[in-house]
């Protein structure tokens, strides 16, 4: 029992940190948000240069080895500057899918492309999808990054398959996004011919979970950041003569900011460890982590909006781009209240 | 206390009503239901022209001015008629409601004479020059300067400096600036109220865009921008004065106009979350239930204040309303996005702008900062309310 | 439309202001609490020498005329004070149930002895009653006041009776109750003979209707008494060597509760004002008065404990009397998720 | 970073619970389930001397003193298996979790001796001097007085002043006390740590009753109160320096303790929830699900804070501790009460007492008051977690 960073990952942290930092700049996320919401050369850069693309997949698969904690660490850091990377859809879920539940050629031929960034994965969940054989028919509204994959992993709530994006039967019509750095696709199959993953129940399982993590993870950077960048004003903005930070009720929605950003921290290393561990606890924390960052993200995007005033509601400063990502991370894979929900059917019983 | 209309306020009500309809059902149809205050400029003016030619423009406003002297309940009247029948929101707001009224209340006759006709019949439409990018809250920090100077033998102001927030400044013919005129004054000293053309070399106009896309708001840069002697309200150093003067006005009968807005949107969400099923969550009722309730409340709040016999006193139902609904407006847009779920964040089209709700989502951030933030308004509250000691100024 | 008090209900206001203020000090609702939860004085004082006690009660029924205005601007007298009396359940409610729905006989018989305080009346409610002929089989748990009532109201969704507490087959049991201003009496009712109202509709819906907006009037002025005595409180305590109401983060938390009494202020005086004027939205108005300003009371009693720091969570200081008087306006006659979803049926039809 | 326990500490938590739920079921059956603090203390005084009979009193504590010098996650275990058991919590928890470790920090080994043990055997109960009435959250304003004099040849510590929430004073042998030794002396300088026998002429206790109707809390009265000259800790006028670093003690392991007993709480909850149909309320089944998640939350905070290799940094986690688990609890009180509904304001007997719901209720309004208040706990997260600027004293 040890609820601490390893050496090796706060070595993780450090380098994904300082990675992220120095090239998810405004500039580029807002380069990559003008097209179509990727920083490619980032991308590339993440999954070639810096080596951690791996993380989080089973070495066996050609990963990394290692796990969620890792892979929340470092979703943490790229959110932290809400970078535009296909991380969530494309690694989180797409590739966690296909190591859990691909036969050993799947992972063969899509892991080492995917890790490389070469291709770009998307998600395609629709619970009402109709399998004609492996003929399928559905659509996704909300494909992140959907217009921007070679591919996609197309899961129901009992198959699961991997289906190329140019492939007959699939449609993908990419949509305006509140969330430029993440716009989503609809993805729309009409018979399409996929190819079944060999154990469907553990790609989904591993999917989801991963995404939940993950999610949460990016809305713990997100939060963190809006809180550090907030401070900073805090401490260089005057009015009224005074530092605003020297307010005390500034300090006490920056202090409230903290109290719920470190209960995220909590949730989501506590979720991550759970899945790591298969500890009996996996499936309460990764819905405890999944909607507890995301509403403090929110909150705390809000509050760096508010906060920064005037200046926060303009295009040109980066609060907003926290701010959509915030929203965006609440309602995407399930609502906060779904999954409390899940949460209370647990302890209580399904509801009447 | 009585909340009914009588009879005869209910046939006036019908005849606004008519007349609107008839408007947005005829010549004016193209213009019927825009929400967004930067749309059609050019096809608004024409209305608030129209809405002049029929003394529809000004109508709490003295006759001799183009208005109607009417009664606070054919006020009230007319500002609910005007949004329920879908009319887009006044591009001169400014004028009718602040400029106007402060023209009336502190302006010489020849001021009166040279503006309030033309603000009524919409051929001038002003914006204001309040805020600045050193002082958004802080309204008495003001670094823009005015100095009076002799020029071709005509006592002129010269004035230089930077505005912020001034909303509609690029449709705007004119713009009312508080400037600080007394060289060393500090505060709200030393301040004077001018109001200046819009049209000249001196002032540079530029867009903000906010986070919605939409750039409602400017930057307006004064260099050595000029206004005649006359343009002046009040005396000068009395700027902070006036400029208060007009704060108060904007507690005016306008704010029923502005919920039966609030009023359109909530129905907005209502019809989606029938269209959705959203509407069969007890959560998503709940929070429907309590915009219902805060609608009402701010109607009835804002009734309150109007009825108000001393005008002169800014009691608790005035000092709350600001925040009272912006917060509900925050709230709104949260549970409108609520209710679209992800559907909400997707446009229509390849461009990025929103219909009314994500709209109203990003744009009611705002609402809680401009005009006195949040946490302006409850130090208000609090220091002119309930008499708590004021917040001490510092001197960094 | 004038949506300000008349100079007759400024006058009314200022006097039961006054009578209040002076007579149900601390000290004797302390002693009230001891014992049954009333200031028999007080109660006797209010309604024979203050002459307010008809008030909202027809003139030809014996009562003074007015309306609920005039009501709700005496209850939020009486909740300013947490006056312990039996105003709710005598007047409000079965004086008014009597008033609406009685006989000529009956209001002859029982109105002016309830008007005059001589006898006491609860007002019992049990949508499950059952009723054969007139011989009543049901309780209610929560009678206020039930144990000093000589006489009750009863009714269910449909009927309405009015019976003597110490009839045969009447059981009331006195409860120890967290309000000791008002505190509940278990009612028993096993085959109990009572003598039916004329109208029952308009008994229940007029007894609803000023019990909803009592309660809210009450809660209104507990909530103002709340603030007004933290405002007393912030001028007066040092800490830090300051008084702390110079601490913004304590000023903001009062701008909070002016903000939401200010709200609740204009919902008691819609109500009340939508009843009397028989309005169309006298329904919305009175679940919209009874939620609200029941939730604005309890968080400005809670509000009240906190800002008083350890003092305020001693039996000695009066704001446990408001906490707990807020606590009990919350659950009584439908919680406010209870009332909202109500509204919610208005708007939105009945849910699923 | 990793959560499960060894094969070695899962035997370990089997012993813990195996003596535990022996104990409750056998000789101290009695006294099993009790929540309220101010409870039968007597025998709760006898089972902490069984307690410390089986070496179960402190286990963290070295080898020497009576403890166990048991590892963290041991600590963890016997903490949660203690609450999961249902025994009530530690009248000498003041005496175990603050004066013991704040001796051992800093006190000489005389005192050590002298203290220990019987602190360790459950013999010699503790109680904490610290809030005065004109200083409940502002620690430092100390006035209660402490001079050094020499009676029948003796150095003695005269004491004179007020104590004000001294927790469970009426049952405790001790209580430390920090009063002002240097005359004139302002805020934390010239403070004095002493520790004073409590039954003596010159120490008087009253009884405060709180809004539950129970009294935990007390005023004590110092009217020229003794202690000898080694009653001091540390230094003359080291006396903030010794009270901060016990405060810190407090974010100690028995955190985990008392969130097994809100664990408790919950589940009661949970099962009045079950039983009268509002587990089918979603919005009731939102905020169960809301404070389940805070529980584990505070429990992987507490875990992250005694995780921490570097105790003397006080991260993010332990700064926020408080605050959380006071906001959780006071939110867990309003839901116990939606669940019951009016019943739970309604108690069983004739006395004004409370069952663990209604009582949490009530008691859980000083939570966000006592040991520092919401407001004081967003100061220091603020200032110290944060870098703002420190809130100006000021000198009235």
């Amino acid at each position: 029992m040890e609820f601490a960073f390893t050496d090796e990952q706060a070595m993780i942290a450090e380098t994904a940190r300082a990675f992220f930092t120095e090239n998810a700049t405004s500039e580029r996320t807002r380069k990559a948000m003008a097209a179509d919401g990727i920083d490619h050369a980032l991308w590339t850069a993440f999954c070639q240069e810096l080596g951690l693309s791996g993380i989080g997949i089973p070495e066996n698969a050609g990963g990394a080895g290692l796990g969620l904690v890792e892979l929340a660490i470092i979703a943490e850091a790229a959110g932290a500057q809400v970078a535009a990377l296909p991380m969530l859809g494309s690694l989180a879920m797409a590739a966690q899918a296909i190591a859990a539940g691909g036969s050993a050629e799947q992972q063969a031929e899509w892991l080492p492309r995917l890790l490389s960034g070469e291709v770009i994965a998307g998600y395609v969940h629709d619970a009402a999808l109709t399998a004609d054989g492996n003929a399928l028919t559905g659509a996704d509204q909300f494909v992140a990054h959907g217009a921007a994959a070679q591919v996609f992993v197309v899961t129901s709530n009992t198959g699961a398959w991997i289906i190329p994006a140019d492939a007959a039967g699939v449609t993908v019509t990419a949509c305006t996004t509140m969330d430029q750095t993440r716009p989503y696709a609809r993805v729309a199959l009409s018979g399409a011919a996929a190819a079944p993953l060999a154990d469907a129940a553990s790609a989904i399982a591993a999917a989801h979970r991963a995404g939940f993590v993950t999610v949460a993870a990016e809305a713990l950077g997100g939060a963190q950041a809006a809180l550090d960048r907030t401070v900073g004003y805090a401490k260089e903005r005057v009015q009224f003569g005074r530092v605003i930070g020297s307010f005390q009720a500034y300090k006490h929605r920056l202090a409230d900011m903290m109290i719920e950003i470190e209960q995220a921290r909590s949730a989501v290393y506590w979720a991550a460890c759970a899945v790591d561990e298969g500890s009996d606890e996996a499936e309460l924390a990764v819905h405890s982590a999944k909607s507890f960052a995301a509403d403090t993200y929110f909150m705390c995007a809000g509050n760096m909006i508010q906060l920064h005033g005037g200046i926060g509601f303009t295009w040109e400063h980066d609060a907003h781009l926290y701010f959509k990502r915030a929203r965006a991370l609440q309602s995407m894979l399930g609502s906060g209240n779904w999954h409390r929900e899940r949460i209370a059917s647990m302890i209580l019983g399904d509801a009447a | 206390m009585k909340l009914g209309f009588s009879r005869a306020d209910e046939l006036f009500r019908a005849e606004c009503a008519d007349w609107l309809n008839g408007q947005m059902a005829g010549e004016f149809r193209d213009i019927k239901g825009i929400t967004k205050l930067t749309a059609s400029p050019e096809r608004r003016k024409e209305w608030e022209q129209q809405l002049a030619a029929h003394k529809w423009s000004c109508i709490g406003w003295p006759e001799e001015w183009g208005g109607r002297n009417a009664s606070l309940a054919h006020q009230v009247i007319f500002a609910e008629e005007y949004a329920r029948a879908g009319v887009p929101g006044r591009v001169n707001h400014i004028g009718i409601e602040l400029a106007g009224p402060t023209i009336l209340a502190f302006g010489t006759d020849a001021q009166k004479q040279r503006f309030l006709p033309d603000i009524a019949a919409g051929k001038t439409i002003f914006c204001q020059g309040f805020s600045e990018p050193g002082a958004g809250s802080d309204l008495a920090s003001v670094r823009t300067k005015a100095r009076l100077e002799v020029v071709s033998g005509q006592e002129e102001w010269i004035v230089n400096g930077q505005k912020i927030w001034t909303s509609l400044a690029h449709i705007s013919d004119w713009i009312f600036v508080v400037s600080r005129s007394e060289e060393g004054s500090k505060g709200p000293k030393g301040l004077t109220f001018l109001m200046m053309e819009i049209d000249q070399p001196g002032i540079e106009i530029r867009g903000i865009t906010q986070i919605n896309g939409d750039a409602e708001f400017n930057e307006t840069f004064f260099t050595d921008a000029r206004c005649p002697a006359d343009s002046l309200i009040g005396a000068p150093g009395e700027g902070w004065k006036i400029a208060m003067g007009l704060l108060a006005f904007e507690r005016g009968v306008s704010t029923l106009g502005q919920q039966m807005g609030f009023r359109n949107e909530l129905d907005e969400i209502i019809a989606a979350a029938k269209a959705n099923g959203a509407a069969s969550d007890p959560l998503i009722r709940q929070r429907i239930a309590k915009a219902e309730i805060g609608l009402n409340l701010m109607r009835y709040g804002a009734l309150r204040m109007l009825s108000q016999t001393d005008h002169s006193k800014i009691d608790g139902a005035a000092l709350t309303y600001k925040i009272q609904w912006a917060s509900w407006r925050r709230a709104l847009g949260e549970l409108a996005m609520d209710v679209l779920g992800q559907a909400g964040e997707v446009a229509d089209g390849a461009e990025y702008e929103w219909d009314t709700l994500p709209n109203l989502f990003l744009y009611s951030r705002a609402d809680t900062i401009y005009g006195g933030t949040n946490q302006i308004q409850r130090n208000l509250i609090a220091e002119r309310g309930l008499g708590m000691p004021r917040e001490p100024r510092g001197d960094v």
